[in-house]
């Protein structure tokens, strides 16, 4: 067990990942000179020299369809967005080439690719530096999403990624990236797989899912309701596509009581797929209707105001009470 | 340069401005650049060519009735523009990688691409029925201009790997406009990668004439993004090998590559359109005097006695063809349902796995009634 | 009223906008002298002249982000994009862009941009000629989105959409184009505004919500479940978003069954979005777990597979059985 | 054309071909086409042009050091390229639209943003506190090259309406990499609209240098598209004056034009940056004997007696400058919980209505509570 960041669990996943397999490349804006604007790359270039670390021309479009090309041939690119308001240009080729190329071609060809995107605010950053594009990718058939939440699972979820057939969008919470915790570098092998969702507080009265930063905020707001004799279940995803819904089953059928959270706007979001499921799948279990907690259908707001956007402990609370049928800030109120 | 106006010429007034062996009356000139690249062309050869763009006519005749009669989904004809495609395709090595779009049945097919495959494809069966690494050709891009950066992709690989090979990208000229392919350029000339860009402008984007996407030629943009340019008589099958033996040289030793063929796209879009909507018949008049095959079969006629003997076993040959791919297309065996989830994902997909389980026992629901 | 395919009743409304205000503009792919490819701009070049029906430039960033300019400088373009599965390239301009400008300006630019979208599949195209992209819109806080299924709506709706002050993305269902019905040309103001949705078909036993081409086949599998003995109310969404969900309240309270359909993939689709709101708003009148009834989590398969994705009315039927807890292909089935 | 190699010429060998009418060193040289734009420039002008960069650096240095304090959230730092951005703007009318990306301080100051309209943004309190209408300059683009087609757009609709304005779209070197700003070029070639492309070429994209995104010089990429182009000294406002005016012109009167106003990023990236990891000291120097202030002033000492009497005023003017926008930074009011919730919509969305309900209810209880 080593202490490390969330950052420095990542940058030696990319150099355990480059090490192992020689046809691991990283490419993006800034990953070689700079070692990438969050240093997630940071020592790859002297390492591996700039033939498997490219510093890429500013262009998303370009860089995503030259790792497709690279895929070809039988590359495995880990491509670096530098910030999730700048995959859009990408979008193209991950949703018509990315994600279609392996169905297209019967199997024949490999989309090996590895997308990492700093994601997601609360860092108080620019327009566009905070968004959380995640169920766009979740709602594009072919691809793989996940989204770590604390060092060990970036430091394991990225190599497992890189290691996978399938290109697999790999979302890194920004605001988590200085945020320390034990890794275990030694048993890589026995890991649990990618797709597995984790508990990771147990409880019995409601069970809370969520992933990425929020899973924090999630713990944060188990540990404060336990003060008032209520103990949540909190689920860290792990996995976005698949959602590993045995997990998720196994809570809700013993508490009865749902509520997610994420950040992302709500409309037609993740929480309303795990809704949706589970509500199909257990809905003989649920004692109340499951509760959403997240970020409002409106743009990104500028940061000064992204407190009242991304949901905090408070909120998520209050969601907690609705689930559990206690007085909260919409008793009463007809919408 | 500290400033430049452009010329400000019409493109029309431009399209003879083009690097030419062949005149469309079949007398051979020369080309002080391209003499060399096919000074080793013998008259087999050139029946070779010839040859090979009858079947591809042929091919197209037949899969513009096929479709006609409702066994295809759809056919893009590439009637007109067999020199371009032959042409520039012999000229590669079984090892180089191609990146075609959907309209190169004539590269494709120079590849190694069976006609069942080509059937298969537009007749809605499969996306791709051939291994793209069965003869290196990546599948027929819909996307326009998205298989430039996959092609500079691929490239930059083959350096990496310290081979001999090269990319190539085929697009027609309404692909220009797409940043896509101005990105590839910007991508080639910063990793020096050894691909080739081959443009067929046909003069026509759907309904668009080629002076909606350029105001200049074509291939005048690639140098500006530092990369070498020709613009060559795309009706010309003898000037597009050599152009394309040179590039592939050319990309091989020194560095990316842009290869304008001028020509033009003779029959609809597809099998869709209606080009009477939006284009002058004379127009289409003026091009069949150019007509590739036409210009081939005149030089052939010159320099080789034999010829007309030559030109009636491949018309037999192409009946042949034809027939071929009527009895592929009228024989092939529908896909099972449960095939649509095959090969979404390299690795098990809970997700998906429960679909595809969900499927299965609404399919089997059937079976039980019947 | 006029009987006219769906085609024309859009081609009426587009020359009716043009007419009604100069700074509506008609740009795309060969919406011009062609008259588009689905002929839905036929007669407009003619009409009101190069300068404002203008055939783009291939690059659909280009039209989107020049349609962007043209609405800072007071128009109103029409923008259309010749197959939904071309939109792709022109996601990052619709959201970072057309879908933000408003709120980054705080009101002070508005951008009344319509985007037209031939949408979804069953017409035999080839690959990426019947993609269902909806769901990324819905989830795009700024954007309204509309899908209409009659040519009484395709008029109305489309000239509503140019109308407003908001971008819309307007979705025409390729394989109803052809269709006919009545069309009163003479009673804009009266028609009912863009965001409501509409009871199709009334019905007591189950609610079927839906949208676009499939509204046919659900109203379909409602005339075969009557002879069953099952009544099937039928809502038509007609806006995606925002969703009208007092009118699917109403009729769920009625009926406390489910059900949602629509070609889209599954996994965060609009099915998702509806079954999580009304769960949150209705559950108390649930009877039964709501279901879906969505096109598979693949690429969309090549055009002789079609059927397969696509739910007919017999996967809408047994989806029905499943809400109403009849007999049906899952009974008895762990997944 | 027939077929071009490009010259392979290094990128920076190139910097100094240029147009150019103030040396390094403050001497003027002439300029053919040049010296005409600028027969007119006065003392009191050229004045005016230092006193402009003067604050536009003083505002960087409260910028950056507000930014150190915890009172912005950002800043992205001009410093060095006053010149290219002062100059440029003042050649411009009122009525031109400007699309301006983060970088250009100087631009939307001069197009009339004030100093707060800035510090706002940066701190993160709105995107956009100027009403875009108010200056004829739309908010400062974040996502890189997504404005040039929005100022091609625009202009489309400005020679619609038979108006002889034209509108400017700046962005940087990277910046050309972008499938955005090709297309631009296409589209204004396409429409001959009346569109003027700055790009300030800093010489870095964060810690890119030019020569990843551009192997020849950038602005002999316009031609091939069909627009005119210059490459002027973005250093020498006076140049960039002349230059603007003429491409102003041009775009009036001709078509669209593009401008490379070769300049250095003196500074960092923006605040989060840190540029001694990858560039050297020495480049850095070397630019600091290129600065435009101290050219323009060593020019002005030269022609002006009183210009040190001049650059005294300018001198305290510019500390109270710096003093105002401390002054605005710490008298910002914070907005409210709600505001998050307007303007997304411009007419009313159930939707977001029901939401903004929700949160009001939901802020409530803590006034309650309270
Ligand atoms: C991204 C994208 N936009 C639009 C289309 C629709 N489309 C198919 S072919 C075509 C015209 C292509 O013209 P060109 O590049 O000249 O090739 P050609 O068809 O002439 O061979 C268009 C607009 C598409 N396939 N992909
Ligand atoms: C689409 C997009 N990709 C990436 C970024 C991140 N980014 C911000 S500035 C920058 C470099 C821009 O370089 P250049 O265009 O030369 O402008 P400069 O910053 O030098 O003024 C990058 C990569 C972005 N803002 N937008
Ligand atoms: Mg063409
Ligand atoms: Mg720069």
């Amino acid at each position: 067990m080593t202490m490390m960041t969330m950052g420095s669990a990542l940058n030696t996943a990319l150099h355990e990942s480059m090490q192992r397999d020689e046809k691991v490349l990283v490419m993006g804006e800034d990953v070689g000179r700079l070692g990438g604007v969050f240093r997630i790359t940071d020592g790859l270039l002297d390492t591996f020299g700039p033939d498997r670390v490219l510093d890429s021309p500013l262009a998303e479009a370009g860089i995503m369809g030259t790792a497709v090309g690279l895929a070809f041939r039988g590359y495995r690119p880990v491509v670096e967005i530098q910030f999730d308001g700048f995959m859009y240009p990408a979008f193209d080729q991950i949703v018509c080439q990315v994600a279609k190329l392996h169905y297209r071609t019967l199997g024949a060809v490999k989309m090996p690719i590895t997308i990492r995107i700093p994601w997601a605010g609360g860092v108080g950053a620019a327009e566009h530096h905070s968004e959380s594009p995640e169920a766009y990718f979740v709602h594009t058939s072919g691809l793989r999403v996940v989204a770590v939440s604390n060092p060990q699972d970036a430091y394991t979820v990225l190599q497992q990624a890189i290691a996978s057939d399938d290109p697999v969008v790999f979302l890194e919470p920004k605001r988590l990236y200085h945020t320390k915790g034990e890794v275990d570098t030694t048993n890589l092998a026995d890991a649990p797989p990618m797709g597995l969702a984790r508990v990771a507080r147990p409880g019995t009265d409601v069970t809370l899912v969520t992933y990425g930063a929020q899973v924090k905020t999630a713990l944060d707001a188990a540990t404060a309701a336990e003060d008032e004799g209520v103990s949540i279940e909190v689920i860290d995803l792990r996995s976005l596509s698949p959602v590993d819904y045995p997990t998720i089953d196994a809570s809700v059928r013993r508490t009865g009581r749902l509520v997610v959270t994420h950040e992302a706007a709500r409309e037609a979001g993740v929480a309303a797929e795990i809704i949706a499921s589970v509500t199909e799948r257990d809905f003989e279990y649920l004692e109340s209707a499951p509760v959403r907690v997240t970020g409002h259908d409106i743009p990104y707001p500028p940061s000064k105001l992204e407190k009242f956007h991304i949901p905090d402990l408070d909120r998520i609370l209050d969601g907690v009470d609705r689930a559990l049928g206690r007085p909260n800030s919409l008793s009463g109120v007809q919408l | 340069m500290v400033y430049t106006l452009t010329p400000a010429d019409d493109t029309d007034e431009r399209l003879d401005d083009v690097a030419r062996l062949i005149r469309p009356d079949g007398t051979r000139v020369s080309d002080p650049l391209l003499d060399a690249w096919v000074a080793d062309v013998s008259v087999t050869e050139l029946r070779g060519l010839y040859r090979d763009m009858v079947l591809q006519r042929r091919i197209d005749t037949e899969g513009f009735s096929l479709q006609r009669q409702g066994q295809l989904g759809l056919w893009a004809p590439s009637l007109g523009q067999e020199a371009a495609q032959i042409g520039t395709a012999r000229a590669l090595r079984p090892s180089d990688f191609v990146f075609p779009s959907y309209r190169e049945i004539g590269v494709v097919r120079t590849r190694g691409a069976t006609i069942e495959d080509i059937a298969n494809t537009w007749r809605g069966e499969k996306n791709s029925s051939y291994d793209p690494y069965a003869i290196n050709t990546a599948t027929m891009q819909i996307i326009i201009g998205a298989q430039s950066l996959h092609a500079v992709g691929y490239a930059m690989g083959i350096r990496r790997d310290g081979a001999d090979d090269i990319a190539v990208a085929y697009f027609g000229d309404g692909a220009t406009s797409q940043g896509d392919v101005n990105e590839a350029m910007v991508f080639a000339a910063s990793y020096n990668a050894p691909v080739v860009f081959v443009c067929q402008n046909n003069q026509w984007a759907i309904s668009e004439p080629v002076g909606v996407q350029a105001s200049a030629p074509i291939a005048g943009r690639a140098p500006g993004f530092g990369l070498a340019a020709m613009r060559v008589d795309g009706n010309d099958v003898l000037a597009c090998l050599a152009a394309m033996r040179w590039a592939a040289d050319h990309a091989r030793t020194e560095g990316p590559v842009f290869l304008e063929a001028v020509t033009y796209r003779m029959g609809p879009h597809t099998t869709s359109d209606d080009p009477t909507r939006y284009r002058d018949a004379d127009e289409l008049e003026d091009w069949r005097r150019k007509d590739p095959i036409d210009r081939l079969a005149a030089h052939l006629r010159d320099i080789d006695p034999e010829f007309d003997a030559f030109a009636a076993t491949v018309a037999l040959d192409s009946d042949e063809v034809g027939a071929q791919m009527r009895g592929a297309v009228l024989n092939m065996k529908p896909r099972g349902a449960m095939e649509v989830f095959d090969h979404v994902y390299a690795e098990p997909h809970s997700g998906l796995e429960r679909q595809k389980a969900e499927f299965a026992a609404y399919l089997a629901g059937f079976e039980t009634e019947a």
